[in-house]
């Protein structure tokens, strides 16, 4: 493994880890709110939620690069007051692939949380539980497969994460070239195959180990809720 | 704390309505057929289901006023509801579903203790369990010891001894039987076996077709046959009033005065001259026309007040023990209308009721204002 | 890291830029390849980039009307040429320039059904631009406009050669050099389309280091490498 | 149609056993404290656990068997099983859920019609509903409809009564009980109502801690008062067999004569010379040394053979009413230890048993082999 | 709304229906394997499925062409015994999006799949329903939000899809020009941003009444099953 090829694997395992975790509260505050909540503009939030699904990941990138630049209305901002930046640094990429996950874990979430018998979250309420109290106590530890599954989609996805990542933080190695970006300048060599060939099976290694550790988790946890016969 | 409850509530295309009290001493027992609107009443009173209209209060302080905007959320009313369908938390230990209410209850709250509940309800060992290790009777225990650890300002219990075997049902009986006292806890207490009103309750309503068909002192409602085909035929019984006036250790054997005849029952736990009460049911009660030497060692005389043909071969009949027709002097007897023939019982006719000791339910009631 | 030097290239110069770079010894210099629309685009909006690199003459004249280029420093680097490609291994000798032969190669792939020829989308891939430019000169782009195969880069118009999926391609000398898996067919003549240049500019901010840099792409050693690719050495 | 069971399970931390015959015609009661193992065996007989060891058959045709590698699928055992927690699919109409079983039933499987059960259980206006629109005891009334409409070769029932209101218990038990004779087909029947018990089952199998401690015919295990701290104290009882003798349709009464003596009781609709079974419970007999005119129209002459002192202040007395002590001849009276004295009551001395006919739950057995 | 532009969405919608239908069975019967069997080789059928969400989209295009192209070992034998050929034709298009889309849709599935009380196929299994019965009968209505949640996915994802399918069929107008690719084509010219944006608002508006379609079917199911209070 060369240099560039471990920080490439290094920095995609960072950042998909920085992004999933970052998104999670987020995700979960949407999809609590989506999933239960009936409020105004809900359709609108749930539209620009998504979009990250639906539209091409550079244009994602694109909008991020407009509105996190430096000359951007909200990097602007951001850097004036707090002196904090996001294009072209690891924090970018970190936020490029939290924007294109949270539709994936939001979803996930969502999902569970909807699928909870909510007559458990009565039953906690009548013994004293306020609705938050209900909320971390009950609807939370209930919806971990959903938790689960959404850290792994998380995962995943930011690992993956190629279009809005060039777009919004470029491509530079050892700062923002994670795996999919390595592979794409692998690829522009005509003889790039081989070195290709060799992150794609980093990226299936990662995969692979994250995708067995949530399945690994989950048994403990469908063993630990139990299923009636 | 005296919870009134008076609301009407949309359930499906039924509207259920109800309109009583469940007073701060004592249980009331809420009775009536599948689907008359038994569950839909504690489930608003706690707060799960908003109800059309009404008022929910406890000791005054309503908990729920349409008319005036209050609807409490379920965490403040401090209701303890033990649900008909159990609802454990799925992902929690046996003992951290139990402490679930307790850890929220207010640390002034006052309330029967972890280590009482567990010895009471028999689950010591399944306290490290998770619910779905559990088997039915087992999960319906940790459902009512967690409503009883919640510290809660009244319990609302639906169905709860439903498939619990005998002896624990027996057990936990006592034990609901005196709560109210010992915490001024009313309990409002759903169920479908007549032993258990029998035994429990001081105030029964009924409900039938989702409404309010009768409510009333135990007292009078058990004693109504005319109740009968809504609780059943052979359940129906009558109350006597009275007080303990010999204690006979050596019989584990109690003698109560009522109306100014001895009646023995089984060893009523109460000082002398203490007021009590004994539940005695219609079908274990004989008639004859005079006292005779048997082992139904209570023989009341009294005169016939009241002759109900009920459905055939079946005939109801009620004796005044004392001068008036005084709820709490008042037996009835089921029997065939056959034996009203040949004992020639009439209204106004002599007789004596005669009943085992072993048949009565004794309590004391002296605890009661 | 504060001495790094960040170069924004287009993605079709990555094996030579690295070449150049490995050769004068430039530790300190880091690429940053992308399409050069991502590539403009980011330095328009402040990227820390020094020098950039444009297959593109169009989004370079953006990035400088924005006013991020040092002025005077903007120069055509290299040039390149419009190649038809087709599958298999490179052979000896030099391929036609005519436009005859373009056409006959191409005239031949038309005859096939179904079968495409891969090049850049000309609505934005720069190769793409310049074939449909040469081939509108040639009076068959109305022809061949149906059945091209439009890659969003050269390099996937070249992958589609590769495989066999498109018996023809339309994309530069440089890329068909590079891969062992197609031979050059023929060249478009020069003359069929304006001149292919790659331009370069030092941006607002560039350091000493980066100057040097771009000094020594201009170098005889640098030069050396770029003909060895196959480009041509801009006038 | 016999179901032979014999089987080892892990359950937890725990093996359940139990070796047992539901024969073929009549009900078998599957009775214990909670958590004993009744539904284990159940859910093991019927496919959806699977037993560490031991055998299942039915009619002698192994649905399941260890040793011979035989393990059927659910679907293919073909027994009725009434789940303790209802289980009733949510995403299907009540109708839905009733044909569920009965579209998947063979052509030639017999059973009863959707309306005859419908009207049974009284859920004619839920057919169109939902399952979660329904309350507890209507649940569980869909739940036995499911059953019974499934054409099962064997019904398994756990707790199927254990919410329903007095006079459906009452009307569904009746069925039940007619239900082995009129289609073939056996009930093992989990219940912690012994009333239920009484009424219903020719055979019970009593399971503590997670094995059998006792089965045989209900005659003689309800008989067996030292099984009284696992059943409960007051419903231990005896049941008498006899014929009947005549059939008073005035009075809704019949009398049966049992081991020469006669004994009146609510009509059964019996032809004259069936045979029958009486259930008497022993805290509804009493005993006196004589004869006496009173509306206890049964009066029994016996010789007491047994007095087991029970926990204070009680006692059982067993009488027999014919020459030896057999099962079917045999009454248990419970009393209280003082008329024991009182009455001077000892065994081999005679004694007069008395309890009234309404006390009386009689059953024609002629239909059994 | 150019005649370009039209036939853009036109087709964008086509391919994502086509994709998400194509990708269904496959997803139900992965997403039923996987959450509830243990079969040797789970492990890799598991990180097969999810590679497309590890890898950059770009690589699956290569991957695709690799074997599915008419040169590739798959597709030359499709195309010989069966005539079917996928590169640079709608097909195509169907087939990277559906392979895309196939890992979230596998997700939201098997999560709602285990999510079922298998109590619940146990009483079908006791009144007669076999395996597979109680599997069509139970599970699969069941498991209704979850099919939503993997139709919506499914949907918006290969709306979405961009890298994959432009590297495996290339950008034919007409045949495989959807949405995105034509919103990245705008983005590639100094001056296409005005059209990019009016393209971007044809995939919202897509995304939105695909959302909506979704959110009132989910809505209605909910009522269908009920909650317990
Ligand atoms: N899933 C399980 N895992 C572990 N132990 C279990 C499980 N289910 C039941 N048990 C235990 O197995 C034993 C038998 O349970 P079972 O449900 O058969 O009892 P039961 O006789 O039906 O009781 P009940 O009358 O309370 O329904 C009990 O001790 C119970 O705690
Ligand atoms: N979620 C619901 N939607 C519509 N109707 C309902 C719902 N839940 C219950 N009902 C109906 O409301 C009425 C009252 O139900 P409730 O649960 O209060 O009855 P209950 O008296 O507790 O009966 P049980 O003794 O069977 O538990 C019944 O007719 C029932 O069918
Ligand atoms: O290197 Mo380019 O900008 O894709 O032609
Ligand atoms: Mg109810
Ligand atoms: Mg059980």
């Amino acid at each position: 493994m060369t240099e560039v090829e471990r920080q490439a694997l290094w920095l995609s395992f960072q950042v998909a880890s920085a992004a999933t975790l970052a998104a999670l509260p987020l995700a979960l505050g949407l999809a609590f709110a989506l999933g239960r909540g009936r409020w105004p503009g809900k359709a609108l939030v749930e539209v620009l939620v998504n979009l990250p699904l639906v539209l091409p990941p550079v244009v994602i990138g694109y909008a991020l690069l407009i509105s996190f630049g430096r000359q951007g209305w909200l990097g602007r901002w951001l850097y004036e007051t707090l002196g904090i930046t996001f294009v072209f640094s690891f924090r970018g990429a970190v936020l490029a692939a939290a924007v294109m996950a949270l539709p994936l874990m939001v979803r996930a979430l969502r999902q569970s949380i909807e699928a909870i018998d909510r007559g458990l979250e009565a039953a906690a309420r009548s013994l004293g539980a306020s609705r938050l109290d209900a909320f971390l106590s009950v609807t939370l530890p209930l919806a971990a497969p959903g938790l689960l599954s959404a850290l792994v989609l998380g995962f995943a996805a930011s690992l993956g994460e190629f279009g809005a990542t060039i777009t919004f933080v470029s491509n530079v190695p050892g700062q923002t070239q994670t795996l999919p970006l390595a592979i794409y300048s692998a690829l522009q060599s005509p003889d790039g195959e081989a070195l290709a060939l060799r992150l794609v099976m980093y990226s299936a290694l990662l995969a692979f180990v994250a995708l067995g550790f949530a399945q690994w988790s989950h048994r403990r946890l469908q063993r630990w809720l139990g299923q009636s016969t | 704390m005296t919870l009134e409850i008076d609301l009407q509530l949309a359930r499906g295309e039924a509207v259920v309505q109800a309109r009583f009290e469940v007073p701060a001493h004592g249980v009331t027992a809420l009775v009536g057929r599948s689907g008359a609107g038994k569950s839909s009443v504690l489930l608003a009173a706690a707060g799960l289901l908003r109800p059309r209209s009404g008022r929910v209060a406890l000791n005054g302080t309503a908990l729920f006023d349409a008319a005036r905007g209050i609807d409490l959320p379920p965490h403040a009313r401090r209701l303890g509801l033990v649900f008909q369908d159990g609802r454990l938390l799925p992902h929690r230990s046996v003992r951290a579903n139990l402490l679930y209410g307790a850890v929220r209850a207010p640390r002034d709250a006052s309330g029967p203790e972890l280590d009482e509940v567990v010895a009471l309800l028999g689950i010591e060992p399944l306290l490290g369990r998770r619910p779905f290790q559990l088997s039915g009777g087992e999960r319906q225990r940790v459902a009512i010891g967690r409503a009883l650890l919640s510290r809660p300002r009244a319990l609302l219990m639906d169905e709860p001894l439903a498939s619990l075997d005998p002896p624990r049902r027996h057990e936990l009986l006592g034990y609901l039987a005196a709560l109210p006292a010992r915490w001024q806890l009313p309990i409002l207490y759903v169920t479908h076996q007549m032993d258990e009103v029998l035994r429990l309750a001081d105030h029964v309503v009924l409900m039938s077709e989702h409404k309010v068909a009768a409510q009333g002192p135990a007292l009078a409602l058990l004693s109504d046959l005319s109740l009968g085909p809504l609780v059943g035929r052979f359940e129906a019984g009558a109350v006597l009033e009275g007080r303990v006036v010999e204690q006979l250790a050596d019989w584990q054997l109690s003698v109560v005065q009522v109306a100014g005849q001895a009646v023995t029952v089984p060893m009523i736990e109460a000082p002398l001259g203490a007021a009590v009460r004994l539940r005695i049911r219609a079908r274990d009660v004989a008639l004859q026309r005079a006292v005779l030497p048997s082992s139904a060692s209570n023989q009341l005389s009294g005169t016939v007040t009241r002759i109900v043909e009920r459905e055939a071969p079946y005939a109801a009949v009620e004796i005044a023990l004392g001068a008036a027709t005084a709820p709490g002097e008042c037996l009835w007897a089921l029997v065939t209308r056959r034996s009203v023939q040949s004992l020639g019982l009439a209204p106004g006719q002599p007789a004596v009721a005669s009943f085992k000791a072993v048949a009565v339910e004794g309590r004391a009631t002296s605890l009661r204002p | 890291a504060d001495d790094e030097v960040v170069v924004f290239a287009a993605a079709s110069l990555t094996d030579v830029l690295q070449a150049i770079a490995r050769r004068g010894g430039f530790e300190k210099v880091k690429f940053s390849f992308a399409s050069s629309s991502t590539l403009a685009r980011q330095i328009e909006q402040g990227a820390p980039a020094q020098l950039f690199i444009s297959a593109d003459e169009p989004w370079m004249d953006a990035v400088q009307k924005a006013g991020l280029v040092q002025a005077g420093s903007r120069r055509d680097w290299v040039t390149n040429r419009l190649a038809v490609v087709r599958p298999g291994a490179q052979e000896p000798g030099t391929p036609p320039e005519t436009a005859e032969a373009v056409q006959v190669l191409l005239r031949s792939v038309l005859k096939q059904p179904e079968a495409r020829i891969a090049t850049g989308d000309p609505a934005h891939v720069p190769v793409g631009r310049y074939a449909q430019a040469a081939l509108t000169g040639l009076g068959l782009w109305d022809a061949v406009a149906p059945r091209l195969a439009r890659a969003d880069n050269v390099r996937n118009a070249l992958a589609l050669v590769e495989r066999g999926e498109a018996p023809l391609g339309i994309v530069y000398r440089t890329d068909a050099l590079a891969s062992p898996k197609v031979q050059v067919a023929a060249l478009f003549p020069a003359a069929s389309h304006a001149p292919i240049r790659y331009p370069l500019a030092l941006l607002k901010g560039a350091t000493p280091e980066a100057q040097r840099f771009a000094a020594y792409l201009f170098g005889p050693e640098a030069q050396a490498l770029l003909r060895e690719a196959g480009f041509g050495v801009a006038p």
